[in-house]
């Protein structure tokens, strides 16, 4: 498969860089990559290894201000230097992109049809009606029910795997035989990941389309990939076929990212929590509807939820996008008043509560919210967003509001120096500890984690999580785990509750739901989820197993 | 097809339209009193009794063709033209003299002649060709009068009021009124005196001075009345322009003093500040020399006018201070001099006196205001010091000394009043001929008392100037500078 | 509904709550750093230049600016009058800095001042539906108004000078800083750390003082920036209608309406004042462009 | 959306209701008098009471203010005090000379802020930056006081190429070309700063639109620069375009108080100058009411307009 002569994309020594003459810095330093026809090449490592800007450079696509240097020979031609004619020559017709966000990578104003309209006719051969045709066959093959009917509507009504299916037809309007898929699934649940990485497969064994492929799931690497190309810090670490490198990692980095890819673990048998006889999270039939804006109708988030939670366990909470997990964490914390049902957090009931014993109750509530970055004040340091509950529930004088700073800081790991930085000057591990210690500063008996780790890669979010379970030890507080990734919670959870469209679907024991799911949802769910090893993946997809989502 | 010589070539043509740019629309209300309105179409589309001549100041026939005077100056006669015809044709008769003098002497009219207006008791209108007027007393300014009052219909005064209908006996006839755009006046053939030489006299209302003259550079009208002398200077020595000072010096400016204020009812306060004022100098800068200084209200060639008294103040920095220390020194506080902000002579006058009174210690704060806001403030009561043109210097004394609002005995501007003065305008006022000896000795009394009064502390004496471009000819004024263009030729 | 000043204001786009907040961290360091190099320095130094001018305007010239000297009237520039002399026989030059001075205070007062109003008002109308009803159709009612004929009204009622001058700013500056903090407000109030802020019990005055308004503030500062353009042109445009500063104080605006009248016989006269207000109206704008492009990058 | 077009209405209806109160009350508390300004100077006191009886100005002030109210409800906006006639008719002429201008002006300024931005945003070279930046910020510092005088110094006086004033005489269709060259200078110089703003905004936002994902995807797909600003970015960025346009109705009116001034230009805004000063109640109270009928109008119709771009809000309501 790595016959150099027959390669359609061959990148040599290629460089990316940023800044004035003076002052440049490299974000991609001498990558060397080849893809052959038909090949599927994936490209990973951890955030900001440079994996995307390799790709852009491919089409020219750089940000402004960035400058590649090196070969990028795409087809025959060098694309860097080309000037913009030759450019959009190559653009859609010889490789084309399919990006990360569905949300915003179509126009919201246009329909898709048009969308898919104007890109056919920038292919000759094509006038309207004969554009119109095509559409949608396109829309067919990329497996959009009724496709006629969907040509006149827009980006808005669309799900978000019909929305990555729709990007995926216009990539294929103009018959690549490359396409280049940054992160093409990372937004979306795993149901529908697997579909789109179904539809993916299917691409390259019907039409023979290469696929250069941009993640850093490794459990979607083994799903699709034929060749792995692993990069670090602008530089390519290690390159091998996926089989192999999942068996036999070569270089110390790639062994350390398999390492710290969370597993679905079925057999687990991690101790349960010690659960005391107070409850202190007790929902009984909660139900949340958010009443009707505009034409828009009323909408239930939560119908009937009934829920405990016992002092020192950890309850994950699992389900697709949309299916309510937030809406309980907000419940959970007296954020949200339910509808209906009846809500007691450490045994009262706070709607019953007046302002100053609300604040009170608050002090032994805690949110570990999921993008840190977006959680602390951008203006404020660390120090301070650590201090702020403390400071609020007056808890102490300055000295001994700094001390507990300097406890709390130092039980997440974080140097002490950090404390003095504003948030954007962390990284995205230190963030979220940062925002740990900021959650356990005046020892909450609750703990609510909503996707604490989903905006991290796999590295960092192995050592979040490990920090997690360490703190729950020492500081013996329940926790409400959110997270859609089953594996992350089948790792950290006591019990599990699945919710689908509101409703808790199952619950249980972790092992015992993902082990031995009893509901058809869970079943779909645990079956979507890509296990990172290449083996088990290709069984999975022999006919026989496959799944429909 | 350019605009340009499109518009010029309009105006240009033989017979032709004579285009005149205006500042201020018209104000139908405003017709009976020297104002913009009556300025421009006073004496287009209406006739008066009499015209002066303006070179002899002598009263001419017009709509009366002679006149006899009773001896003790109470009854007058007047033989009217029989062939004067209004516009919509109805031939003008006494009852109509009758109507126009009574229509001045109402309050609503406004008319500064009004004094004058209302001293005519009864018009006997048994002839239709004669008209005698019954005066309560003798009038010195009857002549001033009877130039005065327009020749209005009687049977159209609500139209007048509102602005649709215009009928008069002059000159020209009413043709349409775009409000805020133009006036169109055409011709009136008929017209006893014969019928003017342009077809039409388009009034075109441009309320920027700028704009204004920029229209008569770019050819777009052809006279424009009343320029101020800084904007003019692009005119002069180019002999595509005309520039042309309206010989009737009756724009008299002045400061006027608010003699209830403690801080300038001291005679000799205001007489400091007539000293102290630089009036060379603000005739030079502000006027361009269009003009003489005057320290006294009267025109050079108004039979009141006094060449002592007129040259009685000139700048003399020891006497005023003399005055001042005299008085008890400069006041404490700043005076405010008030000035109206829409007169660009005004507020530069307002600036150089105000330079003048510091250099004698009286420190003087400026107070600019629009026209009706300045109105308001001098009839307030409060004001103290003020810059502001008067008119009526030109002729007959007894129509300022009665109707201008700085001079009337009763409620003039700066409150002064006092059984002398009270008695000298009535003395100035009852004078039966007033070309006697008497009369000029009521006249010199008068002016003396002013001078030492100086309630109103003259400045200069000036007019207006008008620009028109090469081609127009024979435009004229009447001695209240209502334009007149029955003799007018353009190219 | 369309968050109306929230568009009006371009170089503060709506930040995505994701890398721009991640980013504003460095807001203060970065926007004083962008005033140090490029466009922003080059308005920075215009700006300075102007204010020294005005600042140090005694120096610059011996004349005093309301001083008239007989008989020199419109004098061309040369020796003894920098700039020559205007209609009154003052000197161009000490006008033109003096009026600087005049022109530069007006905008240090009213910019500040109608934008402190403008922050309280906004704030105000994010309290209470009814309290924003109120604020919202007064803003409008004063958006409606065209500015010059607030100001004309204004000038009328108050009678003209400096401090009208402040009070039509101020005025017409409130509701647009007013529209800006609200609709900035709005969208910061629903940011996650502000709900993690009253998560962990913060009462309400702390959350909108310590986290809300101080986040809500970055486009209100670009926007400044460019108020006191405005509020320079604002001056010019009330002298020139002489219902500005009062005579004979000297002003930009007041110089510029004296000289046009003799611009085609006397031009210089126009420079001076003319280059004084594009060099301030640049400057500020510069600073506007440099402080927006640090905000958003 | 209706009802939000209901309560939108009800709004621009209050603040119609609101700014009436303002002008009427602003009105009254300036210094002087319409009654002494109509009878002059010289007038006597007795002659400015009948004035005033007759211009009703003796009622009461909430009297007089419902009285009024009455009548505009009734679409009777009085009698001008000073020029006489309805002002109905009067201001008839003006609104037809200033929409005339207005409009050109707006065209003008629509389409070089147009070409402006499209050229600065797909070509971001930084001498075309500085160049373009400083055009927009002179055109925004140079008062249209300022530019006015200049423009007809140059094109009417020095090469008299255009007229310096005025409406075109035969009226707007008798030529179009001589229309034109009447409303080349006075549009300009309306147009300049409204350009120059609305170029800073839809450069801005066309930029904006310019770094959102899916205009990578069709650059991705070789699209060319051009046809993306036009086709889709511009589409995207006109719903802030129309706001910003919307909100510069106030400036465009306050501009056209100079302009036409400047150019002797027969419109409301010299009608309002003159009614000002004249301290014409009737017809200042319409101008007033009227231009912040437009303005309310226009911020409804922008509103509609931005519902109507957004096929999020016209299918569902909101965004
Ligand atoms: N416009 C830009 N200006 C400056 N630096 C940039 C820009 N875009 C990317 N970078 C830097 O280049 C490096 C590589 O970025 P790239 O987007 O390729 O990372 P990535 O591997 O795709 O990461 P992720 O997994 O987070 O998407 C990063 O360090 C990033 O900070
Ligand atoms: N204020 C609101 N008004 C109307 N609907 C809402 C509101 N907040 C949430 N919802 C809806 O309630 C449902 C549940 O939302 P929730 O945030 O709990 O989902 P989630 O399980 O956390 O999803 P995700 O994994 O995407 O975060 C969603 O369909 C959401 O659209
Ligand atoms: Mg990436
Ligand atoms: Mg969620």
């Amino acid at each position: 498969m790595t016959d150099t002569d027959a390669s359609l994309l061959r990148i040599e020594n290629l460089a990316v860089s940023f800044g004035t003459r003076s002052d440049r810095a490299r974000a991609v330093d001498g990558i060397d990559l080849d893809v052959a026809p038909g090949e599927i090449v994936a490209l990973v490592g951890e955030s900001g290894s440079g994996k995307s800007l390799t790709a852009r450079a491919v089409l020219g696509l750089l940000p402004d201000g960035a400058r590649a240097e090196g070969s990028i020979v795409l087809a025959g031609t060098q694309v860097v230097g080309a000037d913009e004619r030759t450019l959009n020559r190559l653009r859609g017709g010889v490789a084309a992109m399919v990006f990360q966000e569905p949300q915003t990578a179509l126009n919201p104003v246009q329909t898709i049809g048009r969308q898919l309209i104007e890109a056919l006719r920038l292919r000759p051969g094509f006038d309207k009606a004969t554009a119109r045709d095509r559409a949608v066959e396109l829309l067919r093959t990329v497996e959009i029910p009724d496709p006629e009917r969907r040509l006149d509507w827009y980006p808005h009504q669309l799900s978000g795997g019909q929305k990555q299916r729709v990007v995926i037809a216009l990539a294929l309007s103009g018959r690549p035989r490359l396409i280049i898929a940054d992160e093409p699934t990372t937004a979306l649940d795993v149901t529908v990941q697997a579909g789109i990485l179904d539809l993916l497969r299917r691409l390259r064994d019907e039409t023979g389309t290469a696929i250069l492929l941009i993640t850093h799931n490794l459990g979607v690497v083994a799903d699709l990939a034929d060749r792995v190309v692993v990069l670090r810090d602008g530089n390519v670490v290690e390159e091998a076929g996926v089989a192999e490198l999942f068996r036999t990692p070569q270089a110390s980095y790639t062994k350390e990212l398999l390492a710290a890819v969370p597993r679905l673990s079925t057999t687990d048998s991690r101790e349960a929590g010690t659960p005391a006889e107070d409850r202190v999270v007790d929902l009984e039939g909660v139900s949340v509807v958010h009443p009707g804006r505009g034409r828009a109708p009323a909408f239930t988030a939560l119908e009937g939820v009934s829920l405990q939670l016992r002092a020192g366990e950890v309850l994950g909470l699992v389900g697709e996008s949309g299916s309510g997990k937030t809406t309980i964490g907000r419940v959970a914390l007296a954020v949200t008043p339910p509808t209906s049902g009846t809500v007691r957090l450490l045994g009262r009931d706070p709607r019953t509560l007046r302002r100053a014993e609300l604040r009170a109750l608050r002090r032994d509530l805690a949110l570990v919210p999921q993008d840190p970055a977006a959680s602390l004040d951008p203006l404020w340091t660390i120090d301070d967003c650590v201090a702020e509950p403390l400071v609020v529930h007056g808890a102490g004088d300055r000295a001994r509001i700094r001390r507990r700073v300097a406890e709390l800081l130092d039980a997440v790991h974080l140097p002490a120096a950090a404390g003095r930085r504003r948030p954007g000057e962390l990284s995205g591990g230190q963030r979220q500890r940062a925002a740990l210690a900021r959650a356990l500063a005046l020892s909450p008996r609750l703990v609510v984690a909503d996707e604490p780790t989903s905006a991290l890669d796999v590295s960092v979010q192995s050592r979040i999580l490990e920090l997690f379970t360490q703190l729950r030890a020492e500081f013996g507080f329940a926790a409400l785990f959110i997270s859609h990734d089953l594996a992350v919670v089948s790792e950290i959870a006591d019990r599990v509750a699945l919710l689908e469209s509101g409703r808790i679907v199952e619950t249980g024991p972790a092992r015992t739901v993902f082990g031995s799911p009893a509901q058809d949802y869970t079943r779909t769910l645990v079956a979507a989820v890509p296990v990172p090893d290449p083996a088990i993946q290709r069984r999975r997809h022999s006919p026989s197993e496959k799944e429909t989502p | 097809s350019s605009a340009v010589d499109q518009a010029k070539q309009a105006s240009g043509a033989a017979g032709g339209t004579l285009v005149v740019g205006t500042l201020s629309d018209l104000t139908p209300s405003a017709i009976y009193s020297q104002s913009t309105t009556s300025m421009t179409i006073g004496r287009l589309l209406y006739d008066t009794l009499i015209r002066y001549d303006r070179a002899t100041g002598t009263p001419q026939p017009a709509v009366a063709k002679s006149w006899t005077v009773s001896p003790d100056g109470r009854t007058v006669t007047l033989a009217l033209r029989d062939d004067v015809k209004f516009h919509n044709g109805r031939p003008l008769t006494s009852e109509d003299v009758a109507y126009s003098l009574k229509t001045y002497a109402s309050a609503a009219a406004a008319s500064q002649l009004r004094p004058a207006a209302a001293a005519v008791t009864a018009v006997d209108t048994a002839d239709p060709h004669v008209a005698v007027l019954h005066l309560a007393h003798p009038l010195v300014n009857l002549f001033d009068l009877l130039e005065f009052v327009l020749l209005t219909d009687r049977e159209t005064p609500d139209q007048l009021k509102a602005g649709e209908q215009f009928i008069g006996t002059g000159p020209f006839k009413f043709a349409g009124w775009q409000r805020g755009q133009q006036v169109r006046l055409v011709r009136n053939d008929d017209y006893w005196n014969g019928a003017p030489k342009v077809e039409e006299v388009d009034l075109k209302v441009i309320p920027d001075e700028t704009a204004l003259l920029n229209s008569v550079r770019s050819g777009q009208t052809n006279v424009v009345v009343d320029a101020s002398v800084q904007a003019l200077t692009p005119f002069r020595g180019n002999d595509a322009y005309t520039v042309e000072p309206e010989n009737i010096w009756d724009v008299n400016y002045y400061i006027g003093a608010n003699v209830t204020d403690p801080a300038l009812s001291h005679r000799a306060v205001r007489q400091a500040i007539a000293y102290a004022v630089d009036r060379e100098r603000i005739l030079h800068e502000v006027f361009g020399d269009t003009g003489s200084v005057n320290s006294a209200p009267w025109s050079p060639d108004s039979p009141a006018y006094n060449q002592e008294l007129a040259t009685r103040y000139t700048r003399d920095l020891t006497k005023a201070r003399d005055l001042l220390t005299e008085a008890g020194g400069a006041p404490a506080q700043p005076l405010r001099l008030s000035y109206n902000t829409a007169l660009a002579p005004a507020k530069s006058v307002a600036a150089i006196v105000q330079n003048n009174l510091a250099d004698i210690g009286i420190k003087v704060e400026l107070e600019p205001l629009d026209g009706a806001a300045l109105t308001q403030t001098l009839n307030s009561g409060r004001s103290q010091l003020w810059i502001n043109p008067h008119g009526f210097g030109q002729n007959s004394p007894a129509t300022l000394a009665t109707g201008a609002a700085p001079f009337k005995p009763e409620g003039n501007l700066s409150g002064y009043r006092s059984a002398d003065y009270a008695a000298l305008v009535e003395r100035v006022w009852e004078q039966p001929d007033p070309d006697s000896a008497a009369a000029h000795a009521a006249y010199d009394a008068y002016t003396q008392l002013l001078s030492d009064e100086q309630f109103v502390i003259n400045l200069v004496s000036t007019t207006v100037t008008n620009v028109y471009t090469g081609s127009v000819r024979g435009v004229d004024w009447n001695t209240y500078k209502y334009l007149i263009l029955d003799k007018a030729t353009v190219k | 509904m369309s968050e109306l000043s929230h568009q009006l204001e371009p170089a503060a786009p709506p930040a995505p709550p994701g890398p721009a907040a991640r980013d504003s961290w460095r807001s203060r360091h970065r926007f004083a750093a962008s005033l140090t190099r490029g466009a922003g320095l080059a308005g920075v130094v215009l700006v300075a230049m102007v204010c020294l001018a005005g600042l140090f305007a005694p120096l610059l010239t011996s004349w005093d600016p309301v001083q008239q000297v007989a008989g020199s009237q419109l004098l061309p520039p040369g020796a003894g009058h920098l700039f020559g002399t205007d209609q009154l026989s003052r000197d161009i030059a000490a006008r033109v800095f003096h009026g600087a001075r005049t022109s530069l205070l007006v905008a240090v007062i009213a910019v500040p001042a109608g934008t402190v109003l403008g922050i309280l008002i906004g704030l105000l109308a994010t309290t209470r539906p009814l309290a924003d009803l109120i604020t919202q159709r007064v803003f409008d009612v004063v958006l409606a108004f065209p500015a010059l004929i607030l100001g004309v009204l204004l000038a009328l009622v108050a009678g003209p000078g400096t401090p009208t001058v402040i009070t039509v700013i101020v005025v017409t500056e409130a509701p647009i800083v007013g529209r800006l903090i609200r609709s900035q407000v709005l969208r910061v109030r629903e940011l996650p750390f502000v709900e993690s802020a009253r998560v962990i019990g913060a009462p309400g005055g702390w959350v909108l003082r310590r986290h809300v308004l101080p986040n809500s503030l970055e486009p209100v500062a670009v926007h400044v920036a460019l108020a006191f353009s405005g509020a320079i042109f604002a001056e010019s445009a009330m002298s020139f209608l002489g219902i500005g500063v009062r005579p004979p104080a000297p002003s930009l605006g007041g110089v510029i309406a004296d000289s046009l009248l003799y611009i085609e016989i006397r031009p210089w006269f126009a420079v001076a004042p003319l280059a004084v207000v594009v060099a301030l109206s640049v400057g500020f704008y510069l600073i506007a462009q440099a402080l927006g492009k640090a905000g958003r990058d | 959306m209706r009802r939000h077009l209901l309560t939108r209405i009800g709004s621009g209806v209050l603040v119609l209701l609101l700014a009436s109160i303002v002008v009427f009350v602003a009105l009254r508390l300036v210094p002087g008098d319409p009654a002494r300004v109509i009878a002059g100077t010289d007038a006597a006191p007795d002659t400015i009471a009948a004035v005033r009886a007759q211009l009703g100005l003796d009622h009461s002030l909430v009297y007089q203010y419902w009285h009024w109210l009455g009548n505009v409800l009734r679409l009777d906006f009085g009698t001008s005090y000073v020029i006489g006639g309805p002002i109905g008719s009067l201001i008839g002429h003006g609104v037809a000379n200033t929409l005339v201008l207005t409009v050109t002006a707006v065209v003008v300024a629509v389409a070089l802020s147009l070409v402006a931005s499209i050229a600065w945003v797909v070509r971001p070279r930084r001498w075309l930056d500085t160049v373009l930046g400083t055009l927009v910020t002179v055109s925004i510092a140079v008062p249209p006081f300022v530019s006015g005088v200049l423009l007809v110094l140059v094109f009417a006086v020095l090469l008299p190429v255009l007229p310096a004033s005025g409406i075109p005489p035969e009226g707007y269709f008798a030529s179009l070309d001589i229309t034109a060259q009447y409303l080349v200078l006075p549009a300009t110089c309306l147009a300049l700063p409204v350009a120059a703003a609305l170029t800073r905004f839809l450069s801005e936002a066309l930029r904006r639109e310019w770094r959102q994902p899916y205009v990578l995807t069709a650059r991705a797909l070789g699209t060319p620069a051009r046809r993306i600003l036009t086709r889709g970015a511009l589409r995207n960025a006109l719903p802030t375009f129309l706001t910003v346009l919307g909100l510069q109705t106030g400036a465009l009116l306050s501009g056209a108080v100079l302009v036409e001034a400047i150019f002797a230009w027969p419109g409301l805004g010299q009608l309002l100058t003159q009614s000002v000063g004249a301290r014409d109640y009737p017809v200042v109270q319409a101008l007033v009411l009227l231009s912040v009928a437009v303005f309310v109008v226009i911020q409804i119709v922008t509103d509609l307009a931005h519902a109507f771009l957004d096929p999020r809000v016209r299918l569902e309501g909101r965004p």
